[in-house]
């Protein structure tokens, strides 16, 4: 191939690079990259297996939520997104050849609309914190407010998210109060500070770090919209099987996690951002990321389905692009619609019943123990606050020794939880059994 | 090559769905149910009607999923030459590890001491990812690679603030021929983006930069080798002149496959880059994503003993010699911030850690020059056999892993387009190339072969054009319609995109038919 | 439905090779070399020269059989009714569980004490399979149901020496609607076979088979429900009548889906039956196998303290009380010997124990029931709305799992035959019934659509029979150029066949073309 | 449906079942079948997991052979047969429709044909054992004398499921002599019994049991043809990258198992029979098994594929087929194909020189630890036999409760083998570090 092309040698292809920034195969081999020589692939399979196995993972599936979940992963699922026209693909520049994977990213946006009860849905962000980043930027581009409110009780990780992504324009993240008994926001607080003017509220549904479901999440959202502020939701999935969704509580603009619809926790590795809004011409615009829709074929002979209102996204729009976002989660997306799809309806109610009363048979259980659960008193759903006599990140220390992930320490990561809080999260992985051994063993360590 | 895509004219999911189960969660609740009687939720919370989901049983879902797979188009099927998007084979080993089950359950927030096999990976790939593009320290926290441009903009910003300069550094540089990510980056970060030409030889308009540099300049964003898939070879000087006003060199990673194993970011004068796993490091780009984008810095002082490293928006691997422990440390206050929750997107990563560890530093190297003989071996066929293509900017010059052809001679004399060039690739079993971008190409058919293909498929590629050039000649209408052989014939997207048609879910298309007007104004 | 399946026109894997390597071990190698030095063997033994094997790399070996999967078609992609092979959908969790990567180093002589887990899944297996069949003990050991009828045959050819009586046993009765598995199974245990004729109710000539019957009768071989799917209502009088005569009976439980939680061989007098995985227990049938056979019998005595358990050709796993231990049991002296070994066909019976702990005794009654009430609701619309299809013995009898109909008032009125229907049937997106069988029904076309078909599957199938049969009438030619929407349209099987063309392998191609005579007589 | 079928219950549709065999829902669900009740799909995954962790796998690959060989399973070929439109095929009766598999069939039997140097291989047997049991009935139907002859060191289960194969046709299973010291056949032995008449001699190439690799390979076969006998050899495909294949060795039938190519071990319970011919027109009418052709469509205009000579078959000969197989390995011989494809030669050779130099790198520290190794002195592959100075079968059982599975006690299994006698396997899952374990860990347990 070099003789045709009319090189000596492949050194000549790289000519044009400054000789100075040359590096020779000698010093290339000698830098820390891999382990210096090429692995067989039985090496490389036993290597990973023995490095995987120094992971320490429980019996016990962890009781670790607040904003990730541990979740069943339906082998359907994974049978589905393994296949290779899927997951080798790339965005579907070119609809013709694309139509199975353009459908299956509709169907996707479309299941989730049913879910949310709200109308746009893109075909995904990378997961919820950078959703709500997107959201919030969305909501100042819209109403020219350069401030957002967010709950008091708001996950960390995503809070600090939100900052990353408001920071630079100089929009200001500010918090409403909630009631720390209740768990429930404090809608006075909230309604002084919309006064002053904001570009959107934004309400955890369920709050991840709390676990509690708010009952005034549809009058958080008319106050918002008192103060002429776009109302953001953001939720876990799940909950939606046995409570409002964001459509019925007024949101304009949806967030949320796909993580628990079969993705499992992968360290936080494996997510998928919900982003969706209601059916507002300004909304939709301003939207941010990739969106399929139906169409035809040019002959209008058949069905066909293509990427859309692509002059927001950044190919085409560059600087002026409402988001610089194109590689997203959309083979995550595909999952969360096969899972969509294995449930329907009546699994997702089962499903999200199945989490209710694992939760809620450990609240009995725990305050039989002694325990304080749920420590706020308000509606919850999948995760909940225990608390302790003692120090919950020594207790969780303890018990993580012997195998046990109970929960988080909370205040390690939120200022405002009390240091004997842990967050507890409860899921169908859970057997009774399984709850029984992590209560009698807080029992016995506490 | 003949093709034939499958067509299974499958129906809407919604459409299939007959009052069946998929899944069921009934007998778990039992045991729960009889302790706690049925499931209370406040009336004001209680969600008022079941959404409404399709409903089928396994076998429905599955048939339905596996047909739509058939009609979709992956690295698995065949060659997918995109431009700008490195489109290489996804090794199964790495699928195998990425996805291991025993990853399913591990939550973030576990005590390092719990994950140490898996810290031990990330942190070797942290520190390969390190050498492999000449900088300090990197963050695998970056989502895909814009999200990494993001962090790096992110980290201009902090450290102009940091200096207390960010009123004053309101711009960022980058050339016309840039990814539109970069443009858009930038402008989330807040600053206005100055975009400067490209001149004939591919390079920079140098003049134009020089012009364009200010004290205002905060930084500029590169990609070298550029989407044209040639090297900037102003670079030194470049660097030099942004660093002259105190502003930070950016490095868009996504065309490292280019230089892998000969050149290197960091060694070029850039203090920020990204890298696209799902591009060089062979992830899968699963029709749309997950990637993974980490953001390396080199670690330069910003002030008070503050340095770049410190500015990053992400969490960094560090090993405890005392404790003999991996560990997570989470960005400080004097960072750019976070940029999610959690360590990065692990399988990716973990897909990254097998790619290396199988090629080694030798095979890196192996696959950054194959990329560049297939595409120069490919520029050289086409041009010598046919005439309807040109390679415009220096087209003496050797490109690296891309090239980007236009049609505009074949267009001029035929009428026939880079479109339906590209519908006509499709038609041949082949994925079109990227088309009209970057920009300033007329025409413009983006190559990247990669290292993965054949030379028997290149020829075989080469071949499919020339035969279309000549199509294009005798009948140029036949081209018009193609193609054929796919799923479907062309899709009207001017249909999709009408105000009054526009449906972006079922939900949508539900509410219409039920005679709701809903247009996009 | 309109379906078009792909067609990649894939070259010969042969065809592709291209010098290049999809595995090396070459790494693996060095640091034995670095002791041992080169390989030595000698030279007498060393192979003369490479075997002529493809040379690709990994991206073009799975390119190559994903195309190819594309060209093939399963219950994953739709219906596949094939009569006796009950092809029921393969759940995706039961193939996780049933290639456990855990499994893959298991070796089949490691001590039972180490493998208690699998032991335990495949203990409580066997045990539910005697449950269901209501026999007392089975073996898991036999690969298919072929190997399971043979091993039958060789308990009952060791029964009859057993006692002494082998000389004059020499005979084993078959029914004329059976199987071809059952005689050839027969005739390879060294018995004459004698078939008895289906009378007019679809049930085995009684009378023949009285008259067939003799003290040279070794035993009887019944597929119940029939292959017509007909349940044999002599079975009593049957069972009597061959014990009389000191002859063993065998059911072949490839129809078992059809009477499953209804009722039991066990209860019916049969001796030894065999069961398919891959038919009733949801395993998959991989495009011919693997699958699995598991034997039981009855455990009656044969003498001097010898009962029937102790002639099984296969291991069976038994709890010991004593060590609170799974334990394998290896055939003694008196068994008709070993089918293979290792224990069975671990992934397929894992798959087994999957389905059956997650359908409980409930789900799986319902399983019969479903496939029952699928098969009557399929003829009752047939024969309302059609009137080429007909279902000759006992049409007024209720079926079970299956149906054998026959297309001969089509082939009278139209000239259009089974095999014209079933290429017809392709072309809609199913799978053909299978044809011209059983023997003693013209024009068979047999029909077996599951439990896992819903109706509306199932109206599409009548719909597209009663399209077919209009087609005949009003074009037959069109459907005899049928199938046009496979990936190729009719093969020539004559040329297949041919003494001077047929190819087995490629290796026979390539000796031909250097002008190799290769005829087959 | 019931209505439209006419019934009015669905207990009418089992009405033709004699009343006393009809067993009613309360019995039926009262019977041990599964756990009792429906199990939902996550409540199964949980307890299959715990179940298998019940399994001692070690971190040391095992040592064991002997037949059946653990060996690295590319993950391509995993991916490949896991796709449903394979996986979940039926018998490729409908060629239009399944022209992929068919060919996918026909490769597999071409690379296995030139691996073997044989021309015709059918599309897979069960397993080696019953492939050798169908090509001894086969050798009898041809040359009518009902005596096969088979090495002593034959491997025990090859053997007891050849004798059940051949035994209720009154055919006779003899053996003929092999050098204990050397592990060679002993031709005048062989020529003494052959010229009494067989219709085959049988060669297991390697012997499974002891490792052996017979220098007399060519000249059992000269002994076979000279007394009017088919030769029959067996084989581990592997050792077939360095050693003559049976073509070279003069067989007229191979046979052997295919497990090592890529399968997996499962206990035993992933095989794949290899049986195969030379172009011989009897030998082909003959043969068992399911056969793949090449030809065209009827208009010529392609190639194609389809089954060919199913005249031999039982769906059409019935009592008079060359064998009752249907169902066989066919999803296994297309996981072989993927295998050989992946390998090539090149690959073929490099992995059977992996596995000598462990064999033998393994020779050699056991001799220097002081054991005889091998025990038997001819040429060797996969497996050895190490001679201890105690019962092998002790020193086995205290290693496995190490953790470290070293290889088969023989003297349990053949009744030739001394009590001190152990047969180790090693092959490419072997590190060194894997092998100086086992041989230190001999040596103290010793
Ligand atoms: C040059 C260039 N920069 C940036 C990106 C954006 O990377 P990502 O898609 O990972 O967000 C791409 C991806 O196509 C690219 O080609
Ligand atoms: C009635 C009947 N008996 C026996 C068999 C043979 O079973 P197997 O294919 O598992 O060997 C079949 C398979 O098709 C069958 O339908």
């Amino acid at each position: 191939m070099l003789k045709y092309i009319g090189v000596k040698s492949i050194d000549e292809l790289y000519s044009d690079i400054p000789e100075e920034l040359l590096i020779d195969e000698g010093r290339w081999a000698s830098l820390n990259i891999g382990f210096g020589r090429p692995l067989d692939e039985p090496e490389v399979h036993a290597l990973v297996k023995e490095l995987l196995s120094k992971n320490v993972t429980s019996k016990v599936p962890p009781f670790m939520g607040g904003g990730l979940w541990p979740h069943y992963v339906p082998a359907a699922v994974t049978e589905i997104v393994r296949r290779g026209e899927f997951l080798t693909a790339y965005t579907p520049y070119q609809a013709e050849i694309s139509q199975g994977l353009l459908q299956a990213l509709f169907e996707y946006q479309s299941m989730m609309a049913d879910l949310l009860d709200m109308d746009v849905v893109n075909s995904s962000m990378y997961d919820w914190p950078s959703a709500l980043g997107e959201a919030a930027l969305m909501s100042v581009r819209i109403k020219g407010v350069k401030r957002v409110l967010v709950p008091e009780t708001i996950n960390p990780f995503h809070l600090r998210v939100l900052e990353t992504y408001t920071r630079p324009q100089g929009i200001a993240v500010d918090k409403y109060k909630v009631d720390l008994s209740t768990g429930y926001a404090d809608l006075e607080d909230l309604k002084a500070k919309a006064g002053q003017g904001a570009s959107s509220v934004y309400l955890e549904y369920p709050y991840t770090f709390t676990g509690v479901v708010d009952v005034n999440a549809r009058a958080i959202g008319e106050v918002a919209h008192d103060s002429k502020a776009l109302y953001i939701v953001g939720v876990n999935p799940l909950a939606l099987g046995l409570y409002k969704p964001p459509g019925e509580l007024g949101a304009d603009i949806a967030v949320g996690e796909g993580q628990p619809l079969g993705l499992g926790l992968y360290y936080g590795g494996s997510t998928l951002g919900i982003l969706a809004v209601g059916w507002s011409s300004e909304l939709v615009r301003q939207m941010p990321g990739r969106i399929i829709g139906l169409t035809t074929t040019k002959d209008g002979a058949s069905r066909a389905f293509t990427m859309i209102l692509q002059t927001r996204e950044q190919h085409i729009r560059r600087s002026k692009a409402t988001s610089n976002i194109t590689t997203n989660a959309a083979l995550n997306a595909i999952a969360a619609a096969v899972y969509l799809a294995l449930l329907g309806p009546k699994g997702l109610k089962e499903l999200a019943e199945s989490i209710w009363y694992r939760s809620h048979y450990a609240a009995l259980r725990l305050r039989e123990a002694g325990f304080k659960a749920p420590a706020l008193s308000g509606e919850f759903f999948e995760d909940l606050i225990v608390e302790t006599p003692v120090s919950y990140e020594g207790l969780f220390r303890r018990l993580a020794a012997e195998g046990l992930y109970a929960g988080i320490p909370l205040a390690k990561y939120a200022n405002w939880a009390k240091d004997s809080w842990g967050l507890l999260s409860f899921s169908e992985l859970h057997t009774k059994e399984h709850i029984d051994i992590l209560i009698n063993s807080m029992k016995e360590v506490n | 090559m003949t093709f034939r895509q499958a067509a299974w004219d499958e129906p809407l999911i919604y459409e299939l769905s007959e009052g069946r189960r998929g899944l069921t969660f009934n007998g778990m609740n039992r045991r729960f149910k009889e302790i706690l009687g049925d499931v209370r939720v406040p009336e004001e919370l209680r969600r008022s009607s079941e959404p409404q989901l399709p409903e089928l049983s396994e076998v429905e879902v599955v048939r339905h999923f596996t047909r739509l797979s058939e009609s979709s188009y992956g690295v698995d099927n065949g060659p997918v030459p995109l431009g700008s998007c490195t489109m290489k084979y996804n090794p199964k080993e790495a699928l195998r590890v990425a996805f291991d089950e025993s990853l399913q359950l591990l939550h973030p927030l576990i005590p390092d001491e719990y994950v140490q096999g898996l810290l031990e990976a990330l942190y070797r790939l942290q520190e390969w990812l390190a050498s492999i593009t000449g900088m300090d320290i990197c963050t695998l926290a970056p989502a895909a690679g814009a999200q990494g441009e993001f962090s790096g903009v992110a980290i201009i910003h902090r450290y102009h603030e940091l200096k207390g300069q960010r009123q004053l550094k309101t711009e960022i540089i980058v050339p016309d021929s840039a990814h539109g990510t970069n443009p858009a980056s930038a402008a989330m970060g807040g600053f206005k983006v100055v975009e400067i030409p490209t001149a004939e030889d591919g390079n920079m308009d140098y003049e134009a930069f020089r012009a364009a540099l200010s004290e205002r300049t905060a930084g500029l964003m590169l990609t070298n080798p550029s989407t044209l898939g040639l090297f900037e070879q102003h670079i030194f000087d470049i660097a030099k002149d942004v660093h002259s006003v105190d502003g930070l060199l950016y490095y868009d990673g996504a065309n490292l496959n280019g230089i892998l194993g000969r050149a290197r970011p960091g060694d070029m004068g850039f203090d920020i880059a990204h890298l696209n796993i799902h591009k060089t490091f062979s992830s899968p780009h699963g029709g749309g994503g997950p990637g993974a984008g980490p953001v390396c810095v080199k670690d330069r002082p910003v002030k008070d003993g503050i340095t770049l490293r410190d500015l990053l928006p992400g969490p960094i691997i560090v090993y405890d010699e005392g404790s003999k422990l991996y560990r997570v440390s989470w960005p400080g206050s004097n960072s750019a911030g976070l940029i999610r929750f959690g360590i990065g997107n692990v399988p990716q990563l973990l897909w990254a850690f097998v790619y290396i560890a199988s090629l080694g530093p030798q095979g890196l190297r192996e696959v950054g020059e194959v990329s560049v003989i297939n595409t120069n071996y490919f520029i050289a066929r086409l041009l010598r056999e046919t005439k309807g293509y040109s390679v415009p900017y220096g087209p003496e010059r050797p490109r690296k892993h891309e090239a980007v052809i236009s049609a505009e001679p074949l267009l001029n004399e035929t009428g026939i387009s880079a479109e339906d060039v590209a519908k006509a690739l499709l038609d041949r079993g082949f994925y079109a190339p990227t088309i009209y971008f970057p920009l300033i190409v007329k025409e413009a058919l983006m190559v990247e072969l990669t290292e993965s293909e054949t030379k028997e498929n290149i020829d075989r590629y080469v071949d499919a054009l020339k035969e279309i050039e000549e199509m294009a000649r005798r009948d140029p209408d036949l081209l018009r319609r193609a193609p054929t052989n796919t799923s479907v014939g062309r899709v009207d997207t001017v249909k999709a995109n009408h105000p009054r048609f526009v449906t972006p879910t079922y939900r949508v298309a539900r509410l219409r038919q039920q005679g709701k007007q809903l247009i996009l104004r």
